[in-house]
């Protein structure tokens, strides 16, 4: 009887954030780094788990739970460090929910990774992603690499695969062997390159950036190019809008170049003399 | 996705004093891409009468035609122009007798009739006419629409205070939807002139 | 799916046992409902309805959806009922535990990052929930953060959710933000935003069947919360 | 040529079927009608019978209509009720007027209403429940007030007092409490009142105003807009903008101008015609 009432008594869902244990550890010796070196998620009691979740996100959900989608973001590698613009739009369904959103996400003052896909899914294990550097910073008494950085975020959303996370990203920074840049999605893919756009406007993005893209860029043109591509792509997806942010990835760290509303900047290229295509 | 939303598209219809305003979008998109920004959906049946057809867009085409063929015919027979409350049972008969197969198209009329009063009405898919006295919405951004449009009418608003009340709600109301906008037309119709604005709006 | 047919080249199923019975848990329900949050220069205003409904009947005219976490912070939530006491109970719970263990309140900026955590905690079993904390930041002035079903957050000035959040929200970008206007620009007061807020939401009522009855507002100052009530339309 | 032009034959048009479920195969969804969700009733009392019903009409959970008019005219002595898809109550009543009309001129007297039902029941049948018309029919004939309830699928009842649409529980309730038969006129449309109001208060489908009809064998009182218990809240504020507010592109404005023809009658030659 009672090794059967202890192996139902815990089941009713995993370990929780405040659960009765957990609480009385604040009270004595308790540790940032053990308690939470691996989140632990509810999960619902069903045969299924991921189909539950699938039934309750779906489009054609009775009660949808929906979660903002939608996105253009780039970044690419020039001679001058690394450019990242991306824009601002939230949407659920054809629904506009935000049109401020940072969908550049400030890891740490030499790290930025960028949304696309889920919103809470990049905000949470990107924020996770800054904790560990910061943990490895600490313990390893010198900065984490990019490539390190991204392996982490890639290895902590491969073990949810086929749970429903959604996320791509593109994880940009400044380490010992210079700029680096990544991508990485929830499916597990993690891939280094010159180049890259993510989301549902990133096909009209790579248009305006593979046609204005030179290595030698200066760092006025790059910033113009970004902006540009971004601006592309807000005009032509309908689930891309908003404003474009701009960072450029230097040596000494990243810096926020600005933040242009898209609704002046259409007037603002509408105004200037279209140029010549080869 | 649902067929009213493949391509995009908001109109809104308003009273004022001794006039009515119509306006509608420009985009017309392919479900996320927008393929053009010039695509108008109120058109003009009869100097007075204006009829905006948001929905989908090859329907949108197909009953402007129809309807500019039986407002015609309508001016052939009866040697007189359409009223814009005849105008309306046509369409709902047009839009009934394809109950169980509908064309996508949610019709607003606004125009003035030929004792210069204001008209304005909207109806459903199936030809279910609303006649209201104060605005009627209709499109992708009915919602926001009804929001902005509840809030901002009020009653007795000369042409040029209509004018900036529906272009404001319009505007406003597209802005948080991801499938019209792109630009906007509007229309005030009184009873000396026709007054026509394209509004500088957001292009995302 | 029909279970009888008499039109030929059609199925009979004769044996009605024999259909498969859907399982399905479905433990989310929508009591409806809208709520929304401006804030300004030295206060914040949270506002919601408080009818509480399931499909087309009304299961109480009167159930707060906002919730005083402490001087400076209101919560207010929209969506499933259940999930919504559930998630106010966690966030007391820990606002308490943050008390005895570093002897002062939470502030608004960390209740607004350990809800998004909260929520997160959930990813795989979601809280049907749409939440708006408004309250003062550490400076004293106005903070309004948003979050969706899973925990991704946002500071804004104004945000309006729930089932007439589509109504609203673009009536707020504005007044509150003066979207698509050439000029007009100001800062608005408290009184300039009270007005607002009841004028969104009597209009809200006109036309969403789930946004009625009594309107609660939430003022946050640096004096503390204040609490106002107002008569929607109860049909 | 002239025969492409499509000529108006009347009934249904199924042209775009094919299409539309090749749509919706591709997963395209089908769009909802109006839907009243609604509260209408009707009793009969001492000397005929009133009908009530609100003025709401949804899409979904939006008011597409805040004061819409259910209770359609069928014939001098008769009103109908409609719930269920706006467009097909319209529709249906409208139609079964018109051929009340054309029954009563062939025929030279005035229709009854057993008649009526019999024509809705018909029509609502041979469309099996495809029209989602749910009506309640009242009139009074030489055989004295009748009132039936028919539903989407032809289905009738002949009841003293009815109830349908989504409030009807809640305005059944304040009937079965209080309905007494032989009522009074001013009984009778207290209760229809309260019974609609009760519709209006608790069933979220229903709002606005209460429409009455009452129909005796002297005459028919129409009373739109009987009560009025939802009055819109007055607005802190006015929200008219400054002219000029709305930044414009383009603007075109044209006049219109009376074109007066005079007709000048000038003497001409004769045509040849040799």
């Amino acid at each position: 009887m009672d090794t059967l009432v202890s192996k139902y008594a815990n089941a009713a869902s995993s370990a929780s954030f405040d659960n009765a244990d957990n609480l009385g550890d604040n009270l004595s010796g308790w540790d940032a780094a053990t308690k939470f070196a691996l989140p632990a998620f509810d999960i619902p009691m069903v045969a299924n788990p991921t189909d539950f979740l699938r039934a309750h996100t779906d489009a054609s959900a009775e009660n949808r739970i929906r979660i903002q989608h939608g996105t253009t973001t780039l970044a690419f590698k020039f001679q001058g460090g690394i450019i990242v613009a991306v824009d601002s739009r939230a949407s659920g369904g054809s629904y506009i929910a935000s049109q401020t959103v940072k969908k550049v996400i400030e890891i740490n003052p030499y790290l930025l990774g960028t949304m696309a896909g889920g919103a809470a899914d990049c905000q949470y294990w990107e924020r996770e992603l800054g904790r560990r550097c910061r943990l490895f910073e600490l313990r390893n008494k010198e900065r984490i690499s990019v490539a390190a950085a991204s392996k982490i975020l890639s290895n902590m959303v491969y073990d949810y695969k086929g749970m429903g996370l959604s996320m791509g990203t593109m994880i940009t920074g400044w380490d010992k062997t210079g700029p680096a840049l990544f991508y990485v999605d929830s499916d597990g893919t993690r891939m280094k390159g010159e180049r890259f756009s993510v989301g549902s406007g990133s096909t009209f993005a790579y248009g305006v950036l593979d046609t204005g893209y030179d290595y030698n860029l200066s760092v006025p043109d790059a910033i113009e190019l970004g902006r540009r591509a971004i601006y592309h792509a807000t005009h032509r997806d309908a689930y891309s809008g908003g404003s474009v942010n701009v960072f450029h990835v230097k040596e000494t760290g990243w810096e926020f170049i600005g933040n242009y509303d898209v609704g002046e900047l259409h007037w603002h290229y509408h105004a200037q003399p279209k140029g010549v295509i080869a | 996705m649902s067929i009213m939303e493949y391509n995009g598209g908001a109109v809104v219809a308003m009273v004022g004093k001794n006039c009515v305003a119509i306006a509608c979008d420009k985009r017309l998109g392919v479900q996320a891409m927008t393929i053009s920004t010039e695509f108008k959906k109120t058109f003009q049946a009869t100097p007075k009468t204006y009829i905006g057809l948001p929905g989908l867009a090859t329907d949108v085409q197909t009953l402007a035609e129809k309807f500019r063929f039986k407002v015609n015919m309508y001016r052939l027979k009866e040697e007189r122009e359409i009223e814009p409350r005849a105008l309306a049972h046509l369409v709902s008969s047009t839009l009934y007798e394809r109950r169980f197969g509908p064309w996508f198209v949610e019709p607003v009329i606004a125009g003035l009739d030929k004792e210069n009063r204001p008209f304005i009405c909207s109806t459903d898919l199936i030809g279910c006419i609303n006649f209201a006295k104060d605005f009627v919405v209709s499109g992708t951004t009915s919602n926001q629409l009804y929001g902005m449009c509840e809030s901002l009418w009020e009653p007795d608003l000369e042409p040029e205070d209509l004018f900036e009340t529906i272009s404001q709600s319009l505007m406003n109301a597209v802005d948080r939807d991801c499938l019209s906008g792109w630009g906007a037309e509007v229309t005030v119709i009184t009873p000396e002139k026709i007054i026509t604005r394209t509004l500088r709006s957001r292009q995302d | 799916m029909s279970v009888f047919s008499t039109y030929p080249g059609q199925v009979i199923v004769d044996n009605p046992v024999s259909v498969p019975i859907e399982h399905r848990f479905d433990p989310y329900v929508d009591n409806g409902g809208t709520l929304l949050s401006i804030s300004g220069e030295d206060f914040c205003v949270v506002a919601a309805d408080t009818r509480q409904s399931e499909g087309y009947s009304i299961n109480s005219r009167y159930v707060p959806k906002s919730v005083k976490l402490s001087n400076k912070t209101v919560i207010s939530m929209g969506g499933c009922y259940a999930d919504c006491l559930t998630l106010t109970k966690k966030i007391q719970q820990s606002m308490e535990w943050y008390q005895h263990a570093h002897g002062k309140t939470m502030s608004t900026a960390a209740v607004a990052q350990m809800l998004s955590i909260m929520l997160y905690q959930k990813r795989f079993f979601p809280f049907y929930s749409w939440c708006i904390l408004g309250g003062l930041d550490e400076e004293g002035k106005g903070a309004v953060y948003t979050y969706d079903p899973v925990g991704s957050y946002e500071r804004e000035s104004c945000r309006c959710a729930g089932s007439a959040s589509s109504l609203i929200q673009p009536f707020l970008d504005n007044q509150i933000g003066f979207k698509n206007q050439e000029s007009n620009k100001t800062k608005l007061s408290l009184d300039q935003v009270l007005r607002i807020t009841k004028d969104s939401f009597t209009s809200a009522t006109e036309r969403d069947i789930y946004t009625g009855d009594y309107l609660e507002i939430f003022v946050i100052t640096s004096k503390g919360v204040e609490v106002q009530k107002m008569d929607l339309k109860k049909d | 040529m002239t025969s492409r032009l499509p000529q108006a034959k009347g009934g249904f048009n199924f042209d775009n079927h094919v299409r539309n479920t090749l749509m919706e195969g591709k997963g395209l969804g089908i769009p909802k009608a109006t839907k009243t969700g609604t509260t209408i009733v009707g009793l009969i009392y001492k000397d005929g019978l009133v009908l009530g019903a609100d003025t709401r009409a949804t899409a979904g959970p939006i008011v597409a209509d805040k004061n819409c008019e259910k209770i359609h005219y069928l014939a001098p002595n008769m009103y109908c009720c409609g719930a269920g898809t706006a467009a097909d109550t319209e529709m249906t009543t409208a139609l079964i007027s018109s051929q009340l009309e054309l029954h009563r001129l062939s025929t030279g007297r005035q229709a009854r209403v057993v008649t009526a039902m019999t024509m809705l029941k018909q029509m609502l049948f041979k469309y099996q429940g495809q029209i989602g018309a749910a009506l309640i029919l009242g009139g009074v004939d030489i055989n004295g007030p009748h009132l039936y309830t028919i539903y989407p699928h032809g289905s009738t009842d002949k009841l003293p007092y009815v109830t349908m649409g989504s409030g009807s529980l809640a305005a059944m309730s304040v009937f079965e409490s209080r309905y007494v038969a032989n009522m009074e006129r001013e009984d009778a449309i207290a209760l229809v009142q309260d019974a609609i109001e009760a519709g209006i208060f608790n069933d979220l489908g229903s709002g606005s105003n209460v429409d009455v009809v009452v129909i005796n064998s002297e005459k028919v009182e129409v009373l739109r807009n009987y009560a009025r218990p939802n009055e819109r809240g007055v607005k802190e504020a006015s929200y008219k903008y400054a002219q000029g507010t709305t930044r414009v592109l383009k603007s075109s404005i044209r006049d219109f101008v009376d074109i007066k023809e005079t007709v000048h009658v000038t003497t001409t030659e004769e045509m040849d015609i040799s």
